[in-house]
């Protein structure tokens, strides 16, 4: 049993419980589809765990997350209720958006989480303004940008990364390297082997590349990025290595990925590494299985929240267009 | 003869280019190796190879100027925009340079292109994936813009769009990809800018695009049914060139103009045609122009409500007989 | 009571209100040290100081999100895109991101804030730098339109969108920047949605925007002077919302409408007003509705042809002539 | 004296001829529009003229220029007659293109300089357009396309760069650095000092900055870029520093440059610079005097000539909308 902990055990526990919540929580929603309760898309995180969890667990309450479509584990990270995230999967009402936003655009501005963004490249942008309020109002609260490493080749990428860069903003940019981006291998279409990592010196940053599938190395990473930003050392642009181990989306059983490859990934699957990381550090196997049990709990109440739940009463239709709640394009 | 489906047809119809002319190259995200991810354009990699068709990073400013600077040059490339909704990231290309790139350089230059996009909604992907952009490239001048509704037009019109001269935006409907329809054998080519008259009729002229086309075929069978209306539908098919001689003809027979559109209200391609109608057929007309659309506002994800806000046939079948009994005309 | 020109009305504006609200704050290319290149933002660097008003690299798809960003978190930013024509560069921030926020979030966030951009054509910029995208704006759900032709609607429109909690196009006429205008002394504010009666008149209704609403008066007046033809011309000034109530009641009155569109054919604003004036007017209509617009051509460099492309007034005094002799009605 | 000249004589003289035209050209429709015989805007490349006349130099008949509105230059540079460019400026029918797209637009496809685009960004995604066709048919041209320091901040820099280098495309980015994007100063807003030059890494590829106002520099990096991407070798980036001593369009007097900027580049006017190095090699002051003479008489000719032009007959107006030479958009 490894002494002299620089995490403790609290925050290494809360680290577990994010990730097995995430987990359980993403497995449903795949089941939740399977049964077709699920109608339009869905893009899961399943193997991907330790990022979300590392940067939920090191941000603070006021703190502001942008995600994508790849959103459900960056949300659920922020402490949003489940029932709020599979309710939306599910187009429920008792959805974050009551079924307006669907599963690609996951937003809970209570919790900080700004929004979910579907279309590739923009939220970087938007990260960039978030902090621009907080650097011109004084707030402290640091914004998070998470997206993937195809996201690396859209021009949005570069004049975020540029501008967040020259007006020292407090932001953070998370690229997941999943080594895909729907199908095609990043590796195929992009110029330098670390889509993010290589690319930081173009801004002027340091270069930084971690082992995504490790919880602890994340939140490390995590909290000296939020940190900085925090105290006025402006952004960081961090690549996180890890793998999905389901396909893109709903629709997409993986048949691109070379034989051996997942099950390689596997080994390194997040849960597995952090299960004997708490081992270590003298978590016993009954205090996880409590955490265990307690997490699939919450899965079931959530996904029984939701199946009782009706569908969003057609007024919504037409409401929300303006800020005023209304549509009214005429007089 | 055989059954294909739309999403077929849109092998097929690249396919039959791809054959003829070496010239007509391919690319996009996701489209080679995988086959795209409406798995509209599975087989054309292993058919036609790596130097064909080619597989792209997440950059549609590269894709569209990559296409550009080829059909500049002496190649006829499609691009594929896997969404509709993403020609918001490379606008530039489709609405300031390619459709201006003749006319500025005085003739010199023509871009031979071809666009093509999963466009519309009813599938459950909300506002960001699902919107019905033929508006927005309908109002550029110098494009040509076309939005197939069956799997023998898909062909036939992906055939015209790859040997047409010009840049052309070539709108597929999500929602129709897995709809079948009977495709002739052997080379299929239908001409652009040409509308199809899909039901003959005479009390009133209802104009429909991809997918509204069908459910404006359903509302004219309840309208004979249960009204004793005699409805003409017409596909618009080809929104730029527009075939305003067939619109007009049938307007001139029915006196009366429904659109039926996809696209939200403000803008609509109906509300050019309604404007051309209002100034050339206005002594045509027994009635008002009633257009049929998504209202002003962005697209829900949930089914229900997505359900709601697109023109469906009962609607259409309302607004008509409500218009025509309101009729002094 | 001074009298100002269209573009120092831009700076009236924008002071007034970050004047008074310290959340509002401006951004874009050489707008600060440099005042603008239209010098439409002389002395607001100096006056509001490096915090608020703040120059950006040449990245319109950042200038844009830092805007939405900051909008969505509590500031109200002013964003400038040099000429309306690079809407395009970040056209998905202006058609995906800000007008769609609110109804995909359930309400849960909004985004207050104002684009102004340098539309329009005159100064002989060529078909990159002139066009009039009012019609690519006003397409967009979610989104409030505005285009001011005088001094005086400069200043309180500004402060409208400004104040107003969506996402406002303020569309800038580059050619109208050096006209000049009486503007009251003292707060000014306007509202966003309303159109105002410029010249009263019974014979017919003249629709227009912007630059072209100075040629529809000079047309009225020639129409008054050398064909006994009264007609009322209503300055639009804010495509969404629409003033129809204005709009329709004029048309009850007159019966005869007309719009003039600097947008080019396919799609312009007009459109969409013909096809309700069609619809719910109809039966007002004594005649044809005519749409006079640029043709449906990028724009050319050359002076005289540039001057050939836009309305002008004999052009609209030719046309509405020629259709109210040509009117049954 | 000199010897051994790597260069040689011809195209030195070669070099020194299209500067010398360049610069009499561009002064002559400076004082056009002081005349206002030139209407609409306008961008000069006084001060820039040796990067245009080296890659003029170097490109072969067949290769491709892509270039921006500031691209009067490299239209001279590929033997385009000043008439026709003059001619644009004026807007007559004598115009490279009748008058109808204006000084931003310059294209001669016959002397390959395939368009001068105005919307920052756009062409360098054109231009691998360019390549990838001569890459796809096995054509043995080369793509050039120009560019500004402002415009590495824009997104399509990033596509464009990442896209070629991926593809190998036979392409030559060629950045000119003038320190200014319209009034606003490059390093203001870059988050790196060399905007082009320091995120060439970011694209896997060497860094190259180089002196923009010496021909002989310019010439030789051209020659080995262009060499390259015709062998294979696949694209460049190169950075040239540089000044323009005029300001940004004649709109602007310059009034934002630090006193005595322009004075110390001055000192480094590449005509200067040339006609010293000139003389190091051992050419006259007379053969230089013939070379300028002979250059003012093209400027005088060609203006003569377009002033003598009339406007562009009105059916032009509607003309080559599409590709039939009409505008039809309806039956
Ligand atoms: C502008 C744009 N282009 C294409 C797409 C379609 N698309 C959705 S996800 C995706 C792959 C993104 O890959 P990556 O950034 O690695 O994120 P990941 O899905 O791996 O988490 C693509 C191409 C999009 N949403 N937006
Ligand atoms: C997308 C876009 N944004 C802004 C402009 C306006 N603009 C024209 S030139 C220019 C400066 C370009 O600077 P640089 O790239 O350094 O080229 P230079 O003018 O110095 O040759 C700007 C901002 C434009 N034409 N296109
Ligand atoms: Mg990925
Ligand atoms: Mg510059």
């Amino acid at each position: 049993m490894i002494s002299n902990d620089d995490i403790g055990p609290e925050t290494r526990l809360e680290l577990y419980r994010l990730q097995i919540e995430i987990r359980d929580c993403e497995k449903r929603a795949y089941d939740l589809f399977l049964q077709n309760l699920i109608k339009g898309t869905s893009h899961l995180s399943l193997g991907q765990e330790a990022i979300a969890a590392g940067f939920g667990v090191a941000m603070k309450k006021g703190d502001k997350s942008f995600c994508t479509y790849r959103g459900h584990a960056h949300t659920l990270a922020r402490g949003v209720p489940m029932e709020g995230v599979l309710g939306e999967l599910m187009l429920r009402d008792i959805g974050l958006m009551r079924g307006k936003g669907g599963s690609m655009h996951l937003t809970s501005v209570e919790h900080g989480v700004m929004g979910s963004y579907a279309i590739i490249g923009a939220h970087l942008c938007i990260a960039c303004g978030s902090a621009w309020r907080a650097q011109y109002l004084g707030d402290k609260d640091v914004t998070v940008c998470f997206f993937g490493d195809g996201t690396t080749n859209i021009g949005a990428f570069h004049e975020a990364l540029n501008f967040a860069v020259i007006w020292k903003l407090p932001v953070v940019f998370v690229c997941e390297n999943n080594l895909y981006m729907e199908y095609t291998p990043i590796s195929e279409v992009t110029a330098v082997p670390h889509p993010a990592a290589d690319r930081a010196s173009a801004y002027g940053l340091p270069r930084i590349l971690i082992d995504g599938n490790d919880a602890d190395i994340v939140y490390r990473t995590a909290q000296e990025a939020i940190e900085k930003a925090r105290t006025g050392g402006g952004p960081s642009l961090i690549e996180c290595l890890t793998y999905r181990h389901s396909g893109h989306s709903r629709a997409d059983p993986g048949k691109y990925r070379p034989p051996g490859e997942l099950e390689k990934w596997m080994e390194r699957d997040p849960i597995k590494i952090y299960k004997q990381r708490l081992k270590e550090f003298g978590v016993t196997e009954e205090q996880m299985k409590t955490l265990d049990e307690a997490s699939m709990r919450k899965v079931e109440d959530a996904t029984a929240l939701c199946k009782a739940s009706p569908s969003a009463p057609e007024e919504l239709l037409t409401a929300d267009v303006y800020a005023d709640g209304g549509w009214a394009w005429r007089n | 003869m055989a059954e294909l489906s739309y999403r077929d047809a849109v092998i097929r119809g690249i396919s039959q280019e791809m054959e003829r002319d070496k010239n007509v190259v391919f690319l996009g995200e996701d489209i080679a190796k995988a086959g795209g991810v409406f798995k509209a354009t599975v087989g054309l990699y292993e058919k036609f190879g790596t130097l064909r068709v080619r597989d792209t990073p997440i950059s549609e400013q590269a894709i569209l100027g990559a296409a550009m600077g080829a059909a500049m040059t002496g190649l006829r490339p499609i691009a594929e925009i896997m969404f509709s909704d993403f020609a918001a990231v490379c606008f530039d290309f489709i609405a300031n340079e390619m459709p201006k790139l003749a006319y500025m350089t005085n003739g010199q230059v023509s871009c031979p292109l071809v666009i093509r996009t999963g466009n519309g909604a009813g599938v459950r992907f909300g506002a960001q994936h699902s919107q019905s952009i033929e508006n927005w490239t309908m109002m550029i001048p110098g494009l040509k813009v076309v939005a197939p509704s069956s799997p023998v037009d898909v062909v036939g019109l992906m055939a015209a769009a790859i040997r047409d001269n010009n840049p052309v935006m070539f709108h597929e409907h999500k929602a129709l990809y897995s709809t079948k329809g009977e495709v002739p054998d052997g080379e299929i080519l239908d001409t652009l800018g040409t509308a199809k008259i899909l039901r003959p009729g005479k009390d009133c002229t209802i104009l429909a695009l991809a997918m509204m086309v069908h459910r404006a075929l359903d509302a004219a069978e309840i309208l004979a049914r249960e009204h004793g209306i005699d409805a003409e539908v017409v596909d618009v098919r080809s929104l730029v060139p527009l075939d305003t001689q067939t619109i007009l003809a049938s307007i001139a027979k029915t006196g009366h103009l429904f659109t039926v559109e996809e696209n939200p209200r403000l803008l609509g391609w109906g509300a050019e045609i309604a404007s051309i109608v209002a100034d050339e057929a206005f002594w045509d007309l027994d009635g008002p122009i009633v257009r049929i659309t998504t209202p002003h506002i962005p697209l829900p994800a949930a089914d229900h409500l997505e359900d709601l806000a697109l023109p469906n046939a009962p609607r259409i079948v309302e607004r008509i007989v409500r218009t025509l009994n309101g009729s002094r005309g």
